[in-house]
Formats: structure tokens, C-alpha cells, sequence
């Protein structure tokens, strides 16, 4: 076994705003941070030939999307010199106006800090398999497409 | 030989349901032969864009397909 | 007087991150955002001479300052088609591991979001009128210099 | 005539006070005169690198500085 075991990066339904707070808070500890850079995906209500999204379900393979999130991570760490990465993404229903990425990138300058996560970002868009169904009044539904 | 399949997003309203299984004549097939059986028994995959992971890796055309693997069908992800 | 009259953005002390999960917290209801990139400078306890930075004092031509974001935050609307941009930098003492820094950017995408966020961070430390006094024990000091 | 003036960031070490008062023997001076008063004045001035704001307006060299303004003496900003 590798002691660099895949992280979980799910999380069931929306990631709380609070859990947030914490998180950063639980940085402060870390004196040779300099720089943070958060990025967060929040659920549209997008209208739909007049229908608004009222929730996003996401499923995913789970095993496959933490491999691929794994080796982003060491792909990331090997080219920033980041202080930590953090990533959240939620499973199961989240709700119109609730997160449900949150990708945080700490290091001592602000540069590696804002590329990482915006790197990081596009990288779980295009090569996480996560799957978006957005729900609309009456069962009725869509599949979420990522723009390039 | 018997393969299971998991199908996910929109490709789990081609095959009805999000795991299955196929009965294939044959020992082994390559996943460019698998596709063709597979657009036999579902139509509607015809024109899909979706990629093949065998046991969690994703896998070429002419990669062997063995009895008691676990296939999965990807569509374009959609995450974040 | 017109009614674009330039926003405050500073606090006495520490940004707190309690505050700031507050923050993304009151953009739920916002339902067209989809994306919010984050921003946060943390003061660093960089080393010098064998002594640590214990805390920076910040001071600002506050009312310069005011101008200057404002002008920077119209550009950024004219650029960026954001949903909304809030800003806040401390005065007064911030010590290390607190943040002293905070921009939020909110968009419909991601790129808009990301985008204006790290051109805010950029323009805030070339053109704002502000100063950081890093303190060491010893009642000791150095004048903090943001690098190019 | 008389001005006031503000110093800001290191140049409070140079002035030795945030804000103090200059009393100049003309009625007006440019910017650029002004400048030359200040290194007489504090001659560790020199070599510093600083902007100059004239009631909260950066001004060039030939600006006229009159009576009853606000002058303010900005080294390099170092927020965020």
C-alpha cells in the first residue's frame, strides 16, 4: 500500500458555507501562507425553454474520479510550490444557489496560489467522471454539459 | 462469457439502468467489437460520444475484453 | 453627489473568516451565480535576520485609496460581466496567520469570475494607496515592498 | 505661505511625523520647486522613491502648489 493513498473529495449534497469558514480559519495556523485562492461552483438557476434548474443531482465513479483527482494533485504539487490543496465536491442533490465545488489553494505567493486553483478547476471539469442531471418542476430533467 | 456494464449520466437512459449485464458469445472481445455489440442490443447509442474504462482504466479499441471484467460507460463529464 | 459614491473596504484589524463564510453564505440566494472565485493575502511570519514577522500594521491615504478602488471596480465592470465584487482590506494591526486581504468575485462562469478576481488582487497592490509596517519583537520594524 | 502636509509608509521614519506644516517664502511653487524645499529639509530624503498628491490628486512636476492645500508623500504601496 502507498501511504499516498487517494483523498476522498466527496461529500453528500451541498458544501456548506460555514464548513468553509472553518476551513479557512483553519489555516491562520499556517504562519508561512501568504496567499489563498478559492475557487467555488454554485448551482444555477438556469431557465430552460422557461423553466428554471431547481436542483442539480451529481453521480459519479467514485473510484475513477478519485484516481484522476489524485493524480491531478500530484501533477499540481509538482509544478506550484503550494503550502496545501484542498477539493470538495458534492454527490446527490444540491439545490440552486448551494456550492457544490470548492477547490483552495494555499502558498506563500499569491501567483502559484491563483494558477493552481484555476488549473485545478479546469482539470476537474474536463477530467473528473462526475455527471450533472438538472432537475426541473414535474420530474422533468437535463443533462448538465460543460462548456469547453 | 458474461460481462457486467455500469452506464452513467445520460447514457443511463439509453441502457435503462445503471448496471447490467451481457451475455457475449465468445471468450473475449476487443472493446471496438464490444461497441458493436453494444449499438446492436441499444440503438439509440448510435451518435453518443462515450468512453470505455475496463476495471477503472479507460482502455483502447483494441484493448481485450476477458470474462468478468467490470465495464463502464462514460459520456462527457460534467462536474463542478 | 452621484450615487456611485465610493464603497468602504476597510476594517480595523484581521479580515475574519467567519465573516467571510458569511459572505458566501448571503450569495445563496443569489440564483444566477455559478461561479465565485476568492481571493485572501494571509501575513506571512517570513523571517528576517533570524527574527519573525509577528504582525504588520497597515495604514492607507484612505480616502485616495476609496478613489482608487472605485475606479478599479469600474473597470472591472465595464471588463467582466460579474454578478458582484466585494472587497475588504484591513488597517491597523494584522498579525500572522491573520488575513489581511479579501476579494470576492461572482459570476454567471467560472473565466469571468477567475479572471476579474486576479486583476482586482493585481490592481489593488500597484494602485492603492496603502502600507505595511511588518513588526518584530524588540519593537524592531521593516517597511513592507510588494514585489512587481 | 503655508502647507500641510502628510507622509505616509517609510518616509514617516524620513519626516519623522505623519503630518507637519512647511513654511515656504513664496506665494507659489511648483511641484517641482517644492521637491527641492523638502531636500533641504530632509536631506535623507534623497534617493527615496515617492509620489506626490496634492489634495488627493497626483500631480506632475509642473503643478502649482497655492496656499491652504493638502500635500501628501507616498513611497511605493505595499497593501494586500
Amino acid at each position: 500500500m502507498s501511504d499516498k493513498k487517494p483523498k476522498n473529495i466527496f461529500v453528500e449534497g451541498p458544501v456548506s458555507p460555514v464548513k468553509i469558514g472553518e476551513d479557512i480559519a483553519h489555516h491562520q495556523k499556517k504562519s508561512n501562507i501568504g496567499a489563498h485562492s478559492i475557487f467555488m461552483g454554485q448551482v444555477r438557476a438556469d431557465s430552460v425553454d422557461g423553466e428554471a434548474v431547481l436542483a442539480i443531482e451529481y453521480t459519479a465513479h467514485q473510484e475513477m474520479a478519485l484516481l484522476a483527482m489524485h493524480e491531478i494533485r500530484e501533477a499540481i504539487f509538482a509544478k506550484y510550490p503550494l503550502t496545501c490543496l484542498h477539493i470538495t465536491h458534492s454527490l446527490g442533490l444540491v439545490k440552486a444557489g448551494e456550492i457544490c465545488l470548492f477547490v483552495f489553494a494555499s502558498a506563500v505567493h499569491r501567483k502559484e496560489a491563483i494558477d493552481a486553483c484555476e488549473e485545478v478547476v479546469e482539470r476537474i471539469k474536463k477530467e473528473l467522471p462526475i455527471w450533472g442531471k438538472e432537475l426541473f418542476n414535474d420530474d422533468q430533467y437535463q443533462w448538465k454539459e460543460n462548456k469547453g | 462469457m458474461q460481462v457486467q456494464l455500469m452506464s452513467y449520466g445520460a447514457l443511463t437512459d439509453v441502457t435503462g439502468s445503471e448496471v447490467f449485464e451481457l451475455e457475449i458469445s465468445q471468450q473475449s472481445v476487443t472493446v471496438a467489437e464490444l461497441k458493436l455489440i453494444l449499438l446492436a442490443r441499444y440503438p439509440a447509442l448510435e451518435g453518443k460520444t462515450f468512453r470505455i474504462a475496463v476495471n477503472e482504466r479507460f482502455v483502447v479499441d483494441e484493448f481485450e475484453v476477458l470474462p468478468g471484467v467490470i465495464i463502464a460507460l462514460m459520456p462527457p463529464f460534467s462536474g463542478g
